[in-house]
């Protein structure tokens, strides 16, 4: 079933060459939301069901020391509550995106191509959220971030849309590297360490499952320097996939891709599939307690420090990309302290909030043609659903109730300052977590005025604004209902239970919905007082200046200038990497080749010098002879005779 | 005859050998090194004389047979040399071995 | 004595004899056309060729047990002035082999009337000195017998009697050669003075030197100089290059192909025994004062001396622009991968040895008949004057290919073979000698650069803008795929004949490396 | 039973000299051969794996074996045998395919070719040689004989410094032969083995101690390892590829090179497993050093070709470190890597081929955007560096795996160079494809004109079999894992 799914998907990309095919894609992906509802709906009505489908995709055998047992790699797909969840998410978006991109990119080249690359994430996406096993779920996890590869570098005439996608593939790539580390680790991990009955795990190819049940952290238990690596190698994996610090540079610079792409990839799936790993990760494989400490170190700081750069930047795809690693950071944090379902139902809300943020900014930039927020201004007139779609967005992301973002949020907050008391440590983290609230709600709303509020745009010479057609409409439509109502689902009676069965037979603490009212309300105003303050300064077609004077100068700099991380990746990946490869061609060059071509010079002199003997005059040859005639001599009765008696024989 | 003083008169065609060799190795002239070369051939023929004596009996014989081949062959030898002397001569005009010298390196 | 029962052992010598008899006779008659007397000589080498063949043929080689009666006598005897012997046999095939190819690619040769008759004649009167050679079973007998090999050599090289460098090579070779068999009987005398006697066998069966004992020592090492002479050993190799170089051709590559492996199977002769049948010589080692073998003490003299003539012989090849020097040194080196045979001197090293001086033959003996050849079409004796042969004459640029990749000791050749034979019969005997191997390995790699060098110029340059082609006789423009164009059909036959036969042996070895297997050791096994 | 091997290598043989002999009919020639020999190896692959009952002429844990007498003397017992088991299987298809592609792709050769063809088809027809013969003589017969039609291919149809490329291959190449068939004779000769064929030296192996396992085993791995190329004997690589003719370089990397990993695992792995032990760490050195250095200068390099080549040097550093972990794990790795990388640099060098002919320039920095005007040739590069970098799916992908598993089975932590150097990898192909892909056009000449059908055709085939191998790469696995990996514990 969810096979077919996929081959589906490939199927797509095969029937985009028609001038229709957007529609195809559309269809296609509309049959893969049907397929998506049945699945989670299967799940909700009836949780705690595994579906299993597996196959031996390749068999190599034993190998004598860490794994005794032979290594089989399979390919299969497990059907379990949050992966059903994640699947929802997945084909929900990709559906309103399809058809969103009917109308955005109907004036683009390469459509064809587009359609392709896109449904081809969308079946790489599913792929992923239905592995079985890691081995597979690396495979789809590297095919998607192909796909993110080619759909950043869509506009590959534009150089930085041709920069941007290498570096967001040359990042992750460094955080690939880091999680197949970790495979490993785990791997030998559980082939060598696990308890009796386990040691087959790799046998059976890093499945999660033992049959129909799902192989759990706490069964696992213990800690271990080996798991703590292993669980610093995921975490870097998911770092690089999540944008998290410090291998956050690229997603900003992703927003070159086309709008459409920035919000099925670059904010509602791909790049939760870090967040996704590390649940998964949590739930069945297990973290140490120090790695849980750096995870939510990572999380916790990343929320703060990506919520500053947003507060600055004047794009507005930027803005929300900024937000976009801030609420992974929020997710991160959660998984890192232990619940892993508290950051999958973020996740879950996030998609569908995001993915209309995006998509209304896709909006406004295919009416002006700008991104640049201190261009536009007055937009709430000609463009009211856009407008209304963008601040519902905005509500959700600011943690307003009754949003979506409110419930999962707080449910954050909550949940990890259940735990400040058993571990001190996260105090600072919780403080972050908690200051970016604020600013979260400050620069989206900041972003909103900038673009919606004021009597019209401050840049006279754009076009003049005008709403997209219905195909643009309709998903934004569904996706702010979605904004709203997906965070209430935590009333559903179900709800608790389904996701409580992901990780309630695992013995994981299955805190959920242990908000403190007192905590609630501080966050939510606080959210207020972000809004406000955004207000006073850009609401009503106000521009905030800052005075170049002003003590806080210098930081904003700091900030528009992304804390020069880039520029330091940009030192270390040009500069002193070419320099160390330059010295490399040199050494072979010139050393290498050069003492090959010293030898050869070497014969040539020797051949040289040697051919004077060679002097044609039949006197010399004939004292080379008498010359010849004393070394034979010489040999005979003197050295041949000491080297035997000496060396013993031949 | 097995008290021949044998020592002295190898030393004696070694000598021989020597002067010759020095002969072949020193001279320039054509003709002069074949007369060198029929020195230090003499030496080799004169050995053998020598150790036929100093053997006696059948084996001596053998030595004294051998001396007489070898001033045959040295005569034929010399032929050939002054053959290719002439015929050096009438090309080049000259019999310096030093002048002969467009083969080399 | 029966005549009969003398003369027919003796028959390919006979032959051999009679035909350059006939030829000196026709030239007192004035029968001088160079069709003529040389379809005499090839006919007389052939003749000697299928006798020898067919004594090889119908010998049971097979069997070591039980020895033949009549031309094969392998354990000679003390007093005899000849002994035949297997190997001997095997290297008569190959000087025949040489001698035929010679004459056959001379037989078309347009040279002038009165130089054919001395050309052949002399031609064949050092093949004959050169069978002798292998029969020789007494030192004084070898050493005219290669004289007579010389003193032939000497005038062939001579014989236009008016190139200035031909003459200039002559004296060279005369003088060097000169003094070099006054060394060898020098040193034959001293062996005479400490065995009494000058029979190889009874030397080999005496048990010890009746004179004095360091006389067996120095005799060996005029032996060893007086013999180097002859297989151009460093550093009484001098000569060779430029004899080689400015001898006609022709006689160049029955010098390089034909007789200098008499000096090679002197070797054999003379230094074999003592190395096979490790002997002590009184009075001992200067520094221990212990008996020391004969054995070691010649192998490692003949050790250093192989691989200084390898080493030489291509390091000097290296560099040289002219193509006959280049070859010339070449042959220098292969000499010192023969050595490596005598030296480790057990029976698959014998066997290498002399497949290795058996495809010298067709490698080194034919490429000079090619150089002859291409000189012939016009084209000057620099390497570089071979540029974009390969368009112009594909087959005999392929031939030549060939030899010397052969030379190099490529696969699929005959020198690859005979090189494989020598170096693992040396890796076999282990110890010292697989530095031997070693050696001649590295040596080998290093003559690729030159090899190869012909095969990029030859064809990957293009070739000179002025067609250097007009000697051509046939084919003169353009590329001509006629085998015989411009070179005589002799020759080609020659050529194509060498080139056939080193890619058949390279391919399949086993008849002709069975029979020299065998062989060789029956000459191991019964002393010579 | 048919003697098939045999049956093969006459086919090959055939069509080489008819392929010399047919003039400007030659590409049909050469092409009718090379699907004959496709055609061939898909009967000798179906029929692997559990033929029944003849596992040839007593020639243990090989499949269709023949053993005819060759050279026989008292010393020396060498004999024309030959045989396959999954590992020369593998390389085996992979030479097919090769070939087909390369003459296909090569259809457009205008300079003679008759020799151009038939040195094509020689080059194969010894690669083929190398992976059946089972006779030391025979193994090193073909293997020098590789080198020949090599040389000719450079020297005669190469670039602008084709005759110092060809010498400097040539010489590296033949030099290494060397001291490798010193290895070998001194193999058997100190083993005793009673011939010159595999089963019997790899019995006889056995007697020997472990230092003269160690000495023997370094001697081969230096012979086989020039071929690899082994850092720092790596530098005829680079130059002969960039002044090859595409079709030489195609099987230059493709194929040449696999020669030594399998020559590796064959002479030295498998008959001299204690000196393997022994010399690994030696082997690791080397390896790592390999994988580094090659990613490290495919960074600094500007010509397309050249990028390609130190790629390659890369590649096959990890083949190394696959074969001397000396794990049957590691063993099914490194052929399958080699497999791998045969198809994706064939397809890279195709590539850069093209773009020489379309653009009159391998340099990247000089060209730009030239997707938009030659779409098919810029997917095929995309598809060549994104299987080179490992993608999932392509074939790559499942070889760099088993080979980092291996390595992580047998290594542990060490495992992070060559993961960390994948990161490299990546970049120079990014780099690569970002400059001359994407952005705006550059050095793109107005009559430049898409692939000509005869290079797409060739290409796709790489492309297929990339894609194929990608998915199902149990096709090849099931292939090796069923021979018994020779002188393993625990397999």
């Amino acid at each position: 079933m969810v096979a077919a799914f996929a081959i589906v998907g490939l199927a797509g990309t095969r029937l985009k060459r028609l001038e229709w095919g957007g529609w195809v894609a559309v269809a296609f992906s509309g049959a893969a939301l049907v397929v998506g509802v049945l699945i989670g709906a299967g799940e909700m009505l009836d949780p705690g069901r595994y579906t299993v489908v597996q196959y031996t995709w390749l068999h190599l055998g034993p190998a004598p020391g860490v794994f005794p047992n032979g290594v089989s790699l399979v390919v299969g797909t497990l059907v379990d509550p949050i992966s059903a969840l994640m699947l929802l998410v997945v084909t929900v978006v990709g559906f309103l995106v399809m058809l969103y991109s009917i109308g955005y990119m109907h004036h683009d080249r390469g459509l064809p191509r587009y359609y392709a690359e896109l449904s081809l994430f969308l079946a790489a996406m599913s792929g992923l959220v239905l592995a079985n096993n890691l081995l597979e779920f690396f495979l789809f996890w590297e095919l998607v971030g192909v796909c993110s590869y080619f759909l950043i570098g869509f506009y590959y005439e534009k150089p930085s849309a041709a920069s941007a996608a290498k570096e967001a593939f040359l990042v992750t790539r460094v955080g690939d590297v880091m999680f197949l580390l970790g495979i490993f680790l785990y791997f030998s991990r559980y082939a060598l360490a696990g308890p009796a009955g386990l040691g087959g795990w790799a046998a059976n190819g890093f499945v999660f499952t033992n049959g129909n049940q799902p192989f759990l952290a706490s069964s696992m238990g213990g800690n271990s320097t080996l798991l703590t690596v292993a669980g610093i190698m995921i975490l870097g994996g998911a770092a690089g996939k999540s944008a998290q610090f410090p291998l956050h540079v690229w997603l900003p610079d992703a927003m070159e891709g086309p709008t459409t792409v920035s919000a099925l990839i670059h904010a509602a799936t791909m790049v939760a599939a870090g967040v996704y790993l590390l649940a998964v990760t949590s739930l069945f494989l297990g973290f140490t307690s120090l790695d849980q400490l750096v995870i939510v170190a990572i999380g916790g700081f990343t929320t703060f420090f990506a919520a500053t750069m947003a507060v600055v930047h004047p794009d507005i795809k930027r803005v929300i990309a900024y937000s976009t690693i801030s609420q992974l950071g929020y997710m991160v944090l959660a998984v890192g302290a232990g619940f892993a379902m508290v950051g999958l139902f973020h996740l879950f809300t996030h998609a569908f909030f995001k993915a209309l943020l995006f998509l209304a900014a896709g909006s406004v930039i295919h009416a002006v043609g700008t991104q640049d927020l201190f261009k536009m201004g007055g937009l709430r007139k000609p463009m009211r659903v856009t407008a209304a779609a963008f601040a519902i967005g905005g509500l959700a992301l600011a943690g307003i109730p009754p949003f979506a973002g409110f419930w999962s949020k707080d449910d954050i907050l909550g949940s990890l300052y259940s735990e400040l008391g058993t571990h001190p440590a996260y105090w600072p983290f919780f403080l972050l977590a908690f200051a970016a609230v604020f600013l979260t709600a400050y620069y989206i709303f900041r972003a909103w005025f900038l673009a919606f509020s004021g009597d019209g745009p401050r840049d006279p010479t754009l076009p003049h604004a005008h709403e997209g057609p219905w195909v643009m409409q309709v998903p934004l439509v569904v996706l702010s209902a979605l904004a709203v109502g997906s965070g209430l689902l935590i009333f559903w009676p179900n709800f608790d239970t389904l996701l409580l069965n992901g990780a309630g037979a695992a013995g994981i603490p299955p805190v959920f919905g242990t908000s403190d009212l007192l905590l609630s309300a501080a966050s939510v105003i606080l959210a207020a007082g972000g809004i406000a303050l955004a207000w006073r300064l850009w609401g009503n077609g106000r521009v905030f200046v800052l005075a170049p004077t002003s003590a806080v100068a210098p930081v904003r700099t700091l900030l528009l200038n992304r804390y020069y991380f880039k520029v330091g990746y940009d030192w270390i990946g040009t500069r002193a990497v070419y320099t160390v490869a330059r010295a490399a061609d040199f050494v072979d060059q010139f050393v290498i080749d050069g003492t090959v071509h010293g030898f050869e010079r070497m014969f040539a002199g020797l051949s040289e010098r040697l051919r004077r003997i060679q002097s044609g005059l039949v006197s010399d040859y004939a004292a080379y002879v008498v010359a010849g005639l004393l070394a034979v001599f010489v040999l005979l009765l003197l050295v041949a005779p000491y080297l035997i008696a000496t060396v013993g024989g031949k | 005859m097995t008290d021949l003083p044998i020592v002295g008169f190898v030393a004696l065609s070694a000598a021989l050998l020597a002067i010759g060799v020095f002969g072949i190795l020193t001279r320039r002239n054509f003709i002069l090194l074949l007369i060198a070369i029929e020195i230090s051939m003499n030496a080799a023929i004169l050995n053998f004389v020598y150790f036929g004596a100093y053997l006696g009996g059948t084996p001596g014989l053998t030595g004294q047979s051998i001396a007489v081949v070898l001033v045959g062959f040295a005569a034929t030898e010399v032929a050939v040399g002054l053959g290719i002397v002439l015929a050096l001569n009438r090309v080049k005009g000259t019999i310096n071995v030093e002048k002969a010298t467009e083969l080399r390196f | 004595m029966d005549v009969a029962s003398f003369v027919l052992p003796f028959l390919p010598e006979v032959v051999l004899l009679a035909a350059t008899l006939l030829i000196f006779l026709l030239d007192v008659l004035h029968v001088r056309r160079t069709e003529i007397v040389g379809a005499l000589a090839v006919a007389g080498a052939a003749v000697a060729l299928l006798l020898v063949v067919a004594d090889l043929r119908f010998a049971p080689l097979a069997s070591l047990a039980t020895l033949p009666a009549g031309r094969i006598d392998a354990v000679g005897s003390p007093t005899a002035l000849f002994a035949f012997t297997s190997l001997g046999l095997v290297f008569q095939g190959v000087f025949l082999i040489a001698t035929l190819l010679v004459s056959l690619a001379s037989v078309s040769r347009p040279s002038d009337e009165r130089g054919a008759p001395i050309f052949f004649g002399l031609l064949l009167l050092a093949t004959l000195g050169m069978l002798l050679v292998t029969v020789a079973a007494d030192l004084i007998f070898l050493l005219l017998a290669v004289e007579l090999t010389s003193i032939s050599t000497y005038l062939l090289v001579a014989y236009t009697r008016r190139d200035p460098r031909s003459l200039e090579a002559a004296m060279k070779f005369y003088i060097i050669g000169a003094l070099s068999t006054t060394l060898s009987f020098f040193g034959a005398s001293l062996l005479y003075g400490a065995y009494g006697t000058t029979n190889l066998y009874a030397i080999r069966l005496a048990a010890g030197p009746v004179g004095f004992p360091v006389l067996v020592l120095l005799g060996y090492g005029f032996l060893i100089a007086g013999l180097a002479f002859k297989a151009t050993l460093v550093p009484f190799h001098a000569w060779a290059v430029d004899v080689y170089d400015g001898a006609p051709t022709d006689v160049t590559a029955f010098l390089a192909g034909g007789s200098k492996k008499v000096g090679l199977f002197a070797f054999f002769l003379v230094f074999l025994a003592p190395i096979l049948f490790v002997r002590t010589v009184g009075g001992g080692s200067p520094f221990t004062g212990a008996a020391v073998g004969l054995g070691p003490v010649f192998q490692l003299t003949l050790g250093v001396l192989a691989v200084l003539t390898m080493t030489v012989g291509n390091v000097l090849a290296l560099l040289q622009k002219e193509m006959k020097r280049m070859l010339a040194y070449s042959s220098i080196s292969q000499a010192g991968y023969m050595l490596i045979g005598i030296t480790v001197g057990t029976a698959p090293a014998i066997a290498g040895a002399t497949l290795q001086i058996f495809a010298h033959v067709f490698m080194k003996g034919a490429a000079f008949l090619v150089v002859g050849g291409v000189a012939a079409l016009g084209i000057g004796p620099l390497v570089d004057d071979y540029r974009g042969l390969g368009t112009r004459r594909p087959l005999l640029s392929v031939a030549f290919a060939l030899m010397l990749l052969s030379l190099a000791g490529v696969p699929l050749t005959i020198g690859f073979v005979s090189k494989f034979v020598l170096f693992s019969a040396a890796v076999q005997a282990q110890g010292f000698f697989v530095w031997l191997a070693v050696a001649g390995l590295l040596n080998s790699a290093l003559s690729v650069f030159y090899y190869a060098r012909v095969l990029k110029v030859m064809f990957f340059d293009p070739a000179p803008a002025a067609p250097a082609d007009r000697g051509a006789v046939v084919g003169a423009s353009g590329p001509s795929i006629l085998p015989a164009g411009g070179l005589g059909y002799g020759r080609a036959v020659a050529i194509g004949l060498s080139a056939a036969l080193i890619v058949l042996v390279g391919l399949y070895p086993q008849p002709v490396l069975g029979a020299i297997q065998l062989a060789a050791q029956h000459f191991v096994a019964t002393g010579a | 039973m048919l003697p098939l091997i045999s049956i093969v290598l006459a086919t090959l043989l055939a069509g080489t000299v008819a392929t010399f002999l047919s003039g400007t009919k030659a590409r049909w020639t050469a092409l009718a051969t090379s699907l004959a020999f496709l055609a061939e190896v898909a009967v000798l692959f179906v029929r692997y794996p559990g033929w029944p009952g003849y596992t040839g002429a007593g020639i243990p844990g090989f499949a269709e074996g023949e053993s005819y007498a060759w050279i026989h003397l008292s010393w020396l017992q060498i004999n024309y045998t030959v045989g396959v088991d999954g590992i020369s299987l593998v390389l085996i298809l992979l030479t097919a395919i090769l070939q087909v592609a390369t003459v296909i792709y090569s259809w457009g050769e205008e300079r003679r070719p008759s020799a151009y063809f038939g040195l094509v088809l020689l080059t194969c027809l010894g690669c083929f040689g190398v992976f059946v013969a089972l006779d030391i003589l025979l193994f090193f017969l073909f293997w020098e004989a590789v080198l020949v039609p090599m040389f000719f291919l450079i020297g005669f149809w190469g670039g602008p410094r084709r005759r110092y490329a060809a010498l400097k291959f040539f010489v590296y190449t033949h030099v290494a032969s060397i001291v490798m068939l010193v290895g070998l004779l001194a193999l058997v000769f100190y083993s005793g083995a009673t011939s010159f064929d595999f089963s019997a030296v790899d019995a006889a192996a056995r007697g020997l101690t472990g230092v003269v396992q160690a000495f023997l085993f370094l001697a081969l791995f230096f012979g086989f390892g020039v071929k690899f190329p082994i850092v720092p004997f790596h530098t005829w690589l680079p130059d002969a590829h960039v002044e090859a003719p595409t079709g030489a370089s195609v099987l230059l990397a493709g194929l040449l090179l696999k020669l030594g990993g399998y020559g590796l695992i064959r002479w030295a792995v498998e008959v001299l497993p204690s000196g393997l032990h022994t010399d690994q760490p030696i082997l690791f050195a080397v390896a790592f050093l390999s994988i580094v250095w090659g990613s490290v200068l495919s960074l600094s390099q500007r010509d397309l070709k050249r990028m390609v080549a130190y790629s390659s040097i890369n590649h096959m550093g990890i083949v190394l470190l696959a074969i001397a972990l000396g794990s049957s794990l590691g063993l099914l790795a490194a052929v399958l890597l080699m497999f791998a990388h045969g198809i994706v640099s064939g397809l890279l060098f195709m590539s850069a081929g093209s773009v020489h002919h379309t653009f009159g320039t391998r340099d990247i920095p000089n060209l730009g955007g030239i997707t938009p005007r030659t779409p098919a040739l810029s997917t095929m590069i995309m598809v060549g560096s994104l299987a080179s970098l490992g993608l999932p799916a392509l074939i790559s992908f499942p070889a760099e795996f088993t080979a980092l598993l291996a390595t992580y089975n047998g290594l542990g932590y060490w495992v992070f160079v060559p993961l960390a150097i994948l990161v490299v990898t990546a970049a120079f192909y990014l780099w690569m494809m970002q400059r001359m892909l994407f952005g705006p056009e550059k050095g793109v000449p107005s009559d430049a004109r898409d692939l000509p059908w005869y290079e797409g055709v060739g290409m796709g085939i790489l492309v297929a079999a990339t894609v194929v191998f990608g998915i199902l790469p149990a096709l090849l696995v099931d292939v090796i894992v069923s021979s018994p990996v020779k002188g393993f514990p625990g397999t």
